[in-house]
């Protein structure tokens, strides 16, 4: 098999088994210790850890040093990039390297919009979206070409993530913008959390319709929740999230309202692992980094697959 | 010397209910203060921000706007006009530092006599216990 | 000059014979105005404020008052009686009976020196007797007309011979002793009885033993700013504030004397103690009713504001009497409730709400006439001629044909000059000053109405009668609208046959243009001038019709509910299934052992807060004739309250008689209806009186479903009407103008205004056809007010005028030049101070006229600050 | 149309304190049209101004007027007399309005009464909305008729963002996502398939980050 990265994730993927992913990210400061910690906790248990890139528009440690300290614990870590902060010069140049410290996964986003964070008076760059992102390091990937047509020295191994959102408006176009994705150059695909699994099936099957399943890995998002405030939260604040009203009430009424959380996160992952097309999951436990090794242990995902040639071509 | 203040004040009367309540308490009889002075307007929505800048600007120690009930203009949506504008010059009043009380809007029916004289008194002792404009105080200094 | 050869002859000068007056002088009659008192304005001048929008009676309309008596059109004979009518329609011999008002109107400035020399004081019977006169007054400072009268009963000079003092003290020489008694002779093509009302005055309840006692009228009074207690709430007896008031319902009215409900003491009480509660809020307001009847537009939530926003208490009762407390002028008033359980409660002051009933005079005069009059000595009128007399060219309006409210009775004085008008023998009068108005052009003599139901026919056919074009738009493929479902009136008149007569006359018509499967698509243009196309659906063409008014008649629609199992069981039925099973299938009605009746479905609730006015007396009415076919059925009426208002109330009574049962519901305890395997029905409801849960078994029921209304967005939008809360149209004035829109030259009538039966909705027809008649019996448009004009050196096109102008005045051309339609513009300025160039000019508003103005105002004061 | 609001009062306070002949010069044209410098608003802060000052017991002498364009250096000429008896004018004109008169009038101190805000609509009276960003490469015949780059609070041009929810971008319930706006009407004109292709990178030079943009049409020019 040809690969495209040799990255760990890849292979599991390609090698059809079901994968894990989590979130890790980087801290408000310079101490590299949180990385390390957290990369500690959850090699054993997944495939590969996102770091964040300037999540929800705060200002963070940058993901590629992030990457970098994931590297050197043999975690292998997948870069996120966003395309809020830097015009295509920026993006290129960090690709560069990134690929030249080993790292082999980049997730593709557009960003938070600026107005959230804790720069809200910040000038967004968007200067290309994130579909043109993929486009840009598939070319550098696939034709060792900059956007400008400019040959590039040396391989781009680069295995390219992107998201999908099966639950932001317009439900139908969703799945045209995955094709669209998919065609820019996208091998897998990390969604949004899912809690409203009824709506998460449906796109399913205008995806496996398309096809699309065939052309891309689907890891579907996951996210434990910690509290009932949490869960309103979700559904109250973030755009593009289903929460169902049932989910909240049963946080509410939990008597342990972490162990619930546990509980909706495992019967979550246990229904979308029967989706046809779905290849893994990704956990986001945001600042519940602990919770993630008891889950995948619960969810019989463990032990993780143990891959020959860790990491590089 | 200097006399008792007498705070005057100057109304734009819609020539519908509100000038029909003022009328009425011309020829009841009843009494209101002489400090308020009313210049007609065809309707209360015909008073434009510049009418109540310079009604300030050429001295008055309040103004209030006399508009006919919610839902009663006679031009259908003067009053609520009305509403909009005293609503956007108080802002400018709060830039200015001018006491944003000195601008008022009432609403009459037609036949409020009694309550077109009570709210004049009201609005002559609020304006009196204002004070002088600050155009005309900071204005005698020089 | 003109013929007084088929005059019009009005008799009686309050709200409604005004009205009618107006109208037909607007549209060129001539007519004459007699009038028993000295004033005119009839009982409402005496109001403080009217429900439901509590506004001044007398302000609103002095206007009216004052044009009545400058009319050119306009003769008014106060102090006059008809003594004699002789001939028939179209040639009446009238001989009226002229009191001298001793007072030369023309003279008198009205400065009042003859009153305040008067030494003879009488009780002031415009004030209800509280507070005195003199024998020369004048009934109120702006009354009409504005001039003084001597009480020749009370005068001195009179009585006890001699006093001149007046006379001397009038520097005018306004007054003649001398004047005598005259008859005036009138040749009078139509009469309009336009006579009112009388309170009925009370005989238990001890109204003159206690002063505290009062009646609704003397309250009335009492709370007007120009009454004898000057707009205070004080009680007669000690003149201290009231704490505590108690309005007592059905004085007069639901009784054995009055088999009928006077239709506006509900109203009236709920506005005087809401208004009481209002200038002080710790009073304590109680009405003390049997059923609240407010089935008016917007009166439900009038009520409902007065019981959940005022405070005002409403105790579901019988009063049993009211006794004076010893040592006080408190009184004591003594009740059952629901339950029948008694008790008694202490209030300063009670107010009695009176009934309403024919006035004697005006009796004596129709049966001197030979018109019919029912049992209560109200005029017999069918529901499809609401008001005709029984003696052609005689019509009457107002409180005389059933009790009736002010909007009601100006309604009917409006469909009262339609009428008359329709009696070809009356002559146009033509007689206008038009030089002191601006104008324009010839106005289109052409009307549309826009919806073929009853009321749209009965509107083109009184504009076709009088010679008008009409053109009718309808949206189906058939005339007629929901009447066609309908069976019988409350009279029992024949609606089915009505309808057919009215389809036949209206599609024969030489000048009826019916338009079936159309709809408006454009409309433009002002009043005498719009020019509206039409998209008919078999076409692909549109049509352009021009024409000088527009009357909206689209209707109402039905609530569909999917309560009480309606659209699951073929048992539960809608009202319209009713009328036709009783047409269709009276053997099955026969074979029936039970029958349940469910009221306000869909109406009165929390989503609709309003009364569909028709659904009791309907329910009542198919209750009855359920009972001729099969008298053994048990019936069953689930009702909140129970409006059969007006003559309606007999149906009510009969009802009680013939065995029907009465069980109340709240809205918190709705009926259930349960069906058994068998599609048996049960309903299940909470009595009130015996305290528990009740289980009919019943083979059908019928669900009086709420009138909602139609959707008439579009129309909305297109003519730029309002529509009120409810999604009715919003007319003028809902007290004065009930059937004009705001905008000039269109009308409204029928249920797109509100719910209402059909003989409503048949003269607020032809009350709209007779305000139509006035634009268009015009000889040019016109309009009196300055009109706004654009300096088109300084626009810029920037469509300020055109976005803000309420009336939709101002037209912006193509090429970006705007336009002031000057018979649009009714010059309120608000353009003119939105004008962001300052291009937009008022002549008598400009802006820098206004702004010297305020200088030169505030210029003389600048003295008081030094 | 160009539109304007009108600065602070507090900030004009501040540019005009050093002046005590003022003219405020009007705009009559687009900002006009949106309220914020036309006569009626130059009387409006001139009223201010000098209540303003007449409370600080300082002199002021202002004049009011309005020309019909500031952009076009023929219209600037009318106001010679008055720009001469001033010692500041307060323009209440767009940003092209207030450069166009210091280029005409070089000798004087010109100063802008209002904020330049954006090209838009009336949406509805006392209602404006951006609509161009004048990026100089129009894309919209491929957006059906509206502008992502305008109107995108990312200016995505392969929207929308995993943010858009029942129509609305996620930076406010009140902000209408463009992209499902733009889905709706290719949906409507049978084009969704034009969404398709993934949009290509923009040429950004032509919008003004490649520098200072004119035009020259040689035929036109004297």
């Amino acid at each position: 098999m040809i690969m495209k990265s040799g990255s760990n994730l890849e292979k599991i993927l390609s090698g059809g088994q079901f994968s894990v992913t989590a979130e890790c990210g980087p801290p408000k400061g310079t101490s590299a210790k949180v990385i390390q910690r957290k990369g500690e906790l959850l090699k054993s248990y997944c495939d590969a850890l996102n770091v964040t890139d300037n999540q929800t528009a705060i200002v963070r440690m940058s993901s590629l040093s992030g990457c970098v300290f994931l590297k050197q614990l043999n975690v292998e870590p997948v870069m996120q990039m966003v395309v809020r902060d830097r015009n295509r010069l920026a993006i290129q140049s960090d690709i560069l390297g990134a690929v030249a410290l080993g790292i082999r996964n980049v997730l593709c986003l557009s960003g938070d919009h600026q107005k959230f964070g804790n720069h809200p008076t910040a000038k967004g760059v968007y200067d290309i979206d994130s579909m043109q992102l993929l486009q840009t390091l598939k070319q550098m990937r696939d034709e060792k070409k900059f956007l400008s047509g400019d040959d590039i020295s040396g391989e781009v191994p680069l295995f390219l993530g992107a998201a999908a959102n099966p639950f932001a408006d317009p439900f139908e176009f969703r799945v045209t913008r995955l094709a669209k994705k998919i065609k820019a150059g996208a091998d897998f695909i990390q969604t949004q959390a899912i809690f409203d699994v009824p709506k998460f099936i449906r796109w399913m099957d205008m995806v496996r319709e398309r096809g699309l399943d065939q052309k891309v890995h689907i890891l579907a998002g996951v996210i434990p929740v910690k509290s009932v405030g949490m869960a309103r939260y979700m559904r109250n604040n973030v755009s593009g999230l289903s929460v169902p009203e049932e989910l909240v009430d049963r946080m509410a009424d939990a008597k342990d309202a972490k162990e619930e959380g546990v509980k909706i996160c495992l019967e979550i992952i246990e229904q979308i692992k029967e989706i046809k097309g779905i290849h893994g999951v990704h956990i986001m436990a945001v600042v519940w980094e602990d919770i993630v090794p008891g889950i995948v242990e619960k969810a019989g995902l463990m032990p993780r697959p143990a891959v020959s040639d860790q990491a590089g071509i | 010397m200097k006399g008792k203040f007498e705070p005057l004040i100057l109304a734009f009367c819609c020539n519908y209910c509100p000038s029909c309540s003022a009328d009425l308490a011309k020829s009841a009889k009843l009494q209101y203060p002489p400090n308020i002075r009313i210049i007609k307007v065809p309707c209360i929505g015909a008073v434009g921000i510049i009418h109540i800048l310079k009604a300030l600007e050429n001295g008055a120690d309040g103004v209030c706007l006399m508009g006919c009930l919610e839902g009663k203009c006679e031009y259908s949506t003067g009053n609520f006009r009305a509403m909009k504008r005293v609503q956007y010059v108080k802002k400018l009043l709060g830039k200015l530092s001018i006491e944003k009380e000195r601008l008022e809007l009432y609403n009459f029916a037609a036949a409020e006599a009694y309550r077109f004289c009570k709210l004049a008194r009201e609005v002559t002792e609020t304006v009196r216990t204002l004070g002088p404009t600050p155009l005309k105080i900071n204005n005698s200094k020089i | 000059m003109f013929s007084n050869f088929g005059s019009i002859l009005v008799v009686g000068g309050g709200i409604a014979g005004i009205q009618a007056c107006l109208d037909l002088a607007d549209s060129g009659y001539f007519v004459y105005l007699v009038e028993k008192s000295a004033f005119i304005g009839g009982k409402t001048a005496q109001l403080d404020k009217t429900y439901p929008v509590n506004d001044c009676p007398f302000c609103i309309r002095y206007n009216e008052h004052m044009e009545c008596a400058s009319h050119t059109n306009i003769e008014v004979l106060t102090l006059s009686e008809v003594k004699d009518i002789k001939g028939g329609s179209g040639n009446f011999k009238a001989t009226i009976i002229q009191r001298p008002r001793y007072v030369d109107i023309d003279r008198c400035t009205t400065c009042g020196l003859c009153a305040e020399k008067c030494p003879a004081k009488v009780n002031d019977e415009f004030n209800e007797g509280m507070g005195k006169r003199k024998a020369i007054y004048l009934e109120y400072s702006r009354a009409v007309p504005n001039g003084y009268v001597i009480d020749k009963k009370n005068c001195l000079h009179f009585t006890e011979e001699g006093c001149n003092i007046c006379r001397e003290a009038c520097n005018e020489k306004a007054i003649d002793f001398d004047k005598k008694e005259k008859d005036i002779t009138l040749n009078i093509g139509s009469i309009i009885l336009a006579t009112g009302f009388d309170s009925v005055i009370p005989s238990y309840y001890d109204y003159d033993k206690f002063s505290n006692v009062i009646t609704s009228m003397e309250f009335e009074r009492i709370m007007s700013l120009h009454g004898p207690c000057g707009g205070h709430l004080i009680r007669p007896s000690d003149r201290k504030e009231p704490k505590n008031i108690a309005w007592l319902q059905c004085i007069g009215s639901r009784d054995i004397q009055h088999n009928y409900c006077s239709t506006v003491c509900c109203m009236y009480a709920v506005k005087q103690a809401s208004l009481a509660k209002q200038s002080n809020r710790m009073l304590n307001a109680a009405i003390f009713f049997m059923d609240m009847r407010v089935c008016g537009k917007d009166y439900e939530r009038y009520y409902n504001r007065a019981k959940d926003e005022d405070d005002v208490r409403f105790v579901r009762s019988r009063v049993h009497n009211v006794f004076p407390v010893d040592g006080t002028n408190d009184l004591l008033i003594r009740y059952a409730d629901e339950q029948g359980k008694i008790s008694e409660e202490i209030y300063d002051m009670v107010v009695l709400s009176l009934g309403l009933e024919p006035s004697q005079d005006a009796v004596k005069l129709a049966r001197g006439l030979g018109i019919g009059l029912d049992k209560n000595n109200f005029i017999e009128t069918s529901s499809f001629a609401p008001v005709n007399t029984s003696v052609p060219g005689i019509y009457a309006c107002g409180a005389f044909n059933a009790p009736k409210d002010i909007s009601e009775s100006i309604t009917e004085a409006s469909a009262a000059a339609c009428a008359s008008l329709l009696n070809m023998a009356v002559s146009k009068a033509a007689l206008y000053d038009e030089s002191l108005e601006k104008t324009w052009q010839k106005p289109v003599s052409t009307g549309l109405v826009v919806g073929g139901g009853v009321t749209g026919m009965v509107s083109c056919l009184c504009l076709a009668d009088q010679g008008y074009k009409a053109y009718l738009i309808e949206k189906t493929d058939k005339l007629g609208g929901h009447a066609l479902k309908l069976r019988k009136t409350f009279k029992g008149e024949d609606v089915t046959s009505y309808v057919k007569e009215l389809i036949d006359k209206v599609e024969n018509h030489p000048l009826i243009d019916v338009c079936f499967n159309s709809e408006v698509k454009h409309t433009d243009g002002y009043a005498g001038n719009f020019s509206t196309r039409i998209a008919i659906s078999s076409s692909t063409e549109t049509k352009k019709i021009k024409h000088g008014i527009t009357i909206m008649s689209t209707g109402a629609d039905f609530f569909r509910t999917s309560e009480y199992l309606y659209g699951k069981n073929p048992r539960v039925l809608s009202w319209f299934q009713l009328d036709k099973m009783l047409d269709e299938k009276p053997n099955e009605i026969k074979k029936a052992n039970a029958w349940v009746f469910i009221l306000c479905v869909g109406s009165r609730e929390p989503e609709r807060p309003y009364c569909s006015k028709i659904c009791c007396s309907n329910a009542i009415q198919n209750a009855l004739e359920l009972k001729k076919v099969n008298p053994d059925m048990e019936i069953y009426v689930l009702y909140r309250d129970m409006r059969t208002y007006g003559l309606r109330e007999g149906l009510y009574t009969d009802a009680q008689d013939k065995g029907i049962v009465f069980i109340r519901y709240k809205l918190d305890g709705k009926p259930e209806v349960e069906e058994d395997r068998d599609g048996r029905l049960k309903v299940r409801i909470f009595d009130n009186i015996l305290g528990e849960d009740l289980i009919i078994q019943t083979d059908f029921i019928t669900l009086q479903t709420a009138i909602v209304p139609g959707n008439h967005d579009n129309l909305a939008k297109l003519f730029n009407l309002p529509v009120n809360q409810d999604g009715f149209f919003k007319e003028a004035h809902q007290k004065f103008r009930p059937v004009e829109f705001f905008a000039k030259g269109i009308y409204l009538a029928g249920l797109v205004h509100s719910p209402k039966p059909i003989d409503e909705a048949i003269s607020q027809a032809q009350a709209a056809a007779a305000k139509a008649v006035t634009v268009l019996s015009k000889e040019y448009i016109t309009t009196s007010n300055e009109v706004a004009s654009i300096d088109l050196k300084l626009c810029v096109a920037c469509l300020t005028c055109a976005r803000i102008c309420p009336f939709g005045a101002v037209i912006i051309t193509g090429m970006g030049e705007p336009y002031v339609e000057p018979a649009k513009c009714r010059g309120c300025g608000i353009c003119v101070v939105e004008c962001p160039t300052r291009a937009m000019v008022l002549e008598h508003f400009k802006n820098d006229s206004i702004l010297t103005k305020c200088k030169a105002l505030l210029e003389p004061f600048m003295g008081y600050v030094q | 149309m160009i539109v304007g609001q009108q600065k602070d009062f507090d900030e004009i306070k501040k540019m005009i304190s050093a002046y005590s002949r003022i003219l405020v010069l009007g705009c009559q044209t687009c900002v006009a049209i949106s309220f914020a410098g036309g006569m009626r608003e130059v009387e409006i802060l001139a009223s201010m101004i000098r209540m303003d000052r007449k409370m600080a017991g300082q002199d002021v002498e202002i004049k009011e007027e309005a020309i019909l364009r500031q952009c076009d250096f023929e219209f600037l000429d009318s106001v010679k007399d008055l720009v001469a008896g001033c010692d500041v004018v307060l323009s209440l004109a767009c940003g092209i309005g207030v450069q166009a008169m210091a280029e005409r009038y070089p000798d004087k101190v010109i100063l802008p009464g209002l904020n330049t805000t954006f090209m838009g609509v009336t949406e509805e009276m006392g209602i404006w909305s951006e609509r161009c960003a004048g990026c100089g490469d129009c894309i919209l015949d491929k957006t059906g008729g509206l502008c992502p780059i305008a109107r995108c609070s990312k200016g995505l041009l392969n929207g929308p963002c995993g943010g858009s929810v029942n129509g609305k971008c996620e930076i406010s319930p009140d902000v209408d996502c463009v992209w499902q706006l733009i889905i709706d009407r290719l949906k409507a004109l049978n084009q969704l398939e034009k969404l398709e292709e993934i949009f290509p990178i923009k040429d950004w030079s032509v919008s003004g980050h490649g520098g200072t943009r004119k035009i020259v049409r040689e035929d036109l020019t004297a």
